[in-house]
């Protein structure tokens, strides 16, 4: 049990690395957005499993239950999923105008037009 | 074994989240996402936040998707070059990964309630959420009135990217301008898809009702204006799916939509500020009415209430922004 | 008997993941994400209950809804795509 | 009367459970795409329609089982309705159902 709890930990570090990695290592800008909310979703995961409490149930108060997970994690995380879509709507933004600008969204490419 | 369902989902999350990366076709890799998102919530679901796995199924099964969609109709679905270099990349990332995972022996067992972030002030929140606002839902509580200001800051972020998104793609290039007129017949929607045509339209209603429902309830359930602006978005938006832009767009022009974006974020502040008018602190609901927990209630449903019109404006306009430059 | 079902939505939410993997045309994968979506309602309202907590089931509405959507979408993407000339399988990889 | 209703709704998970999985196998065993949407659309709906069923047996009259109703017929209309329009878009995106065996021996003799 000691173990399968910090299973989540692990988890959360896999996947905030599968989308680094994504972010430095893919030439493509929507590729590197998509990376960005990997990234992002792995830090909400961090979050709302840390407001976890065993035996505890969602902080929606009723009679007869006494236990409740941790509410302030999930506040935090429910306004920045909302906000989380906003900003990389406007990373999307910024892509098509490059891609408009430049013809492509590749980062090579768009190097290479920049230094002629 | 809740906690095995769970593990099990991380790990068709990990999967999905290497495909995701390794796929060289962005479509995919979107299609791969909306799966992702929906593990998301299910696990969101199974670590008993609620409220956030409601937030996930608003936005990342059907907004994000529609949003990336959006983009690649404007950039091309194909990734061009591999990885550039992948090695150092690879190395920097394993070594990260091993050394987040060493820092993770240090942390609290999952659900350990004598967790350092269970000591401070959740627990007051709980304990105090049935005196001071009396309202069964917790994480309402907490959103709307407890941490107000933190709220009205995410608000104006939802309304500054959404400003950001129409000041990006609003301007016309000169060739579009031309091919409204030209394109306009060709882009009528899904309108020879039959079935699905007929079936949408019955939906949309209900879905929009559901919206409101999510609204409202907000106090007593999983739900709030967050939740509820994306919920509306997506009737739109299925509406523009169906119909066609132009259609959407005559039924909510955008003038309407930007003065929703604007609206709701004033309607936020002039909460706060109504209660210094009456002789609270900014934000404090308590002096709305002669009764305090009565003030806190009208206090929630408004600021709750602004928070759905930004969001949903926020939403579509940003939908309309790309859409209106693919098609147009 | 609730845990049989979740087993059982489970080890299905494994195998559509594995056909959205496979692909090979956009089609499958669209096919497995909406599988998925429909196990995922399901599970949702399978583990409400085994939570006790059935006032939960509004998320697994808001499902059924929503992903209703993400199809349509897709479809009007690749619909879209086929209109302007693109080769309509060259997603197969 | 309780026990009845017990067992039934047990059945109708179990049932219910194994059409789930039914259509999963199928969805990735199947040789190509439509047979694929053959197997998983007709079992998402089945198992869908049973498992919701079983669950409803054991909610009783409450407002659950209202929302259960509505989760269903949801299900019930978008699951088939997306499955036709992913049919349709595949054909018109040109790919052919292909021939089974049956067929081609059919033709040929």
């Amino acid at each position: 049990m000691e173990v399968l709890g910090l299973v989540y930990y692990w988890v959360f570090a896999i996947l905030l690395m599968i989308g680094f990695y994504a972010v430095i290592a893919k030439p493509n800008l929507i590729k590197k957005l998509i990376g960005l909310s990997i990234f992002q979703a792995a830090v909400f995961l961090l979050y709302i499993t840390m407001g976890k409490i065993e035996g505890g149930t969602a902080p929606i108060l009723r009679d007869g239950v006494s236990l409740y997970s941790n509410p302030l994690p999930q506040v935090l995380i429910l306004t920045a999923i909302v906000v989380g879509i906003s900003t990389t709507a406007l990373g999307l933004g910024i892509v098509v105008r490059i891609k408009e600008e430049y013809g492509s969204i590749e980062e090579q490419e768009i190097q290479d037009r920049d230094r002629q | 074994m809740i906690v095995l369902f769970g593990i099990f989902l991380l790990a068709l999350m990990v999967i999905s989240a290497l495909a995701i990366v390794r796929s060289e076709n962005l479509f995919s890799a979107v299609i791969l996402t909306s799966i992702f998102s929906l593990l998301m919530a299910a696990n969101f679901f199974l670590l008993d936040a609620a409220d956030v796995a409601l937030t996930e199924a608003a936005i990342g099964a059907g907004i994000s998707t529609v949003l990336f969609l959006g983009a690649l109709a404007l950039t091309g679905e194909h990734e061009r070059g591999g990885s550039k270099n992948r090695l150092l990349a690879l190395g920097v990332v394993t070594i990260t990964t091993l050394i987040v995972i060493y820092a993770t022996f240090d942390k609290p067992r999952l659900g350990d309630p004598d967790a350092p972030v269970h000591q401070h002030v959740g627990p007051w929140y709980l304990e105090k959420t049935p005196e001071l606002i009396d309202i069964p839902n917790a994480v309402t509580a907490v959103l709307a009135s407890f941490r107000g200001y933190d709220t009205l800051g995410e608000v104006f972020v939802v309304f500054t990217a959404g400003i950001g998104v129409l000041f990006l793609l609003s301007a016309r290039t000169t060739r579009r301008t031309e091919d409204l007129q030209a394109n306009h017949e060709t882009h009528q929607g899904l309108r020879h898809y039959l079935v699905p045509r007929v079936v949408g339209r019955m939906l949309i209603p209900f879905i929009f009702l559901f919206g409101l429902y999510v609204q409202f309830h907000g106090d007593y359930g999983p739900g709030g204006g967050f939740q509820a602006g994306a919920i509306v978005a997506a009737s739109v938006i299925l509406y523009a799916l169906l119909e066609g832009e132009a259609q959407a767009l005559r039924a909510l022009p955008m003038r309407v939509l930007k003065g929703l974006v604007a609206g709701g974020a004033l309607l936020y502040g002039a909460v706060g500020v109504a209660g210094m008018l009456l002789g609270g602190n900014f934000l404090d609901y308590s002096v709305l009415a002669s009764d305090p927990i009565t003030g806190q209630h009208i206090g929630i449903i408004l600021i709750e209430l602004g928070v759905g019109i930004t969001v949903t404006g926020v939403l579509l306009c940003v939908f309309h922004a790309f859409a209106a430059r693919g098609k147009v | 008997m609730y845990y049989a079902v979740t087993i059982a939505t489970l080890i299905t939410m494994a195998l559509a993941l594995r056909r959205a993997l496979l692909g090979p045309t956009i089609y499958d994968r669209l096919l497995a994400a909406n599988m998925f979506g429909t196990k995922t309602v399901l599970l949702l309202s399978v583990v409400a209950f085994l939570y006790g907590r059935p006032d939960f089931l509004d998320l697994a509405l808001a499902y059924a809804m929503i992903n209703f959507i993400g199809v349509i979408a897709v479809l009007e993407f690749t619909r879209e795509r086929a209109d302007s000339g693109g080769a309509p399988d060259n997603a197969g990889e | 009367m309780t026990m009845a209703i017990d067992i039934l709704s047990w059945v109708l998970l179990t049932a219910g459970g194994v059409f789930v999985f039914i259509g999963g196998l199928g969805a990735l065993r199947m040789p190509n795409l439509y047979t694929r949407m053959h197997a998983a659309s007709l079992t998402d709906t089945m198992g869908a329609v049973l498992v919701i069923g079983g669950i409803m047996l054991q909610a009783g009259l409450t407002l659950a089982t209202l929302k259960l109703a509505a989760i269903l017929l949801f299900l019930l209309i978008t699951s088939p309705t997306a499955s036709n329009a992913l049919a349709s878009a595949a054909i018109l995106s040109g790919l052919q159902p292909e021939e089974g065996k049956v067929e081609r021996r059919k033709r040929q003799e």
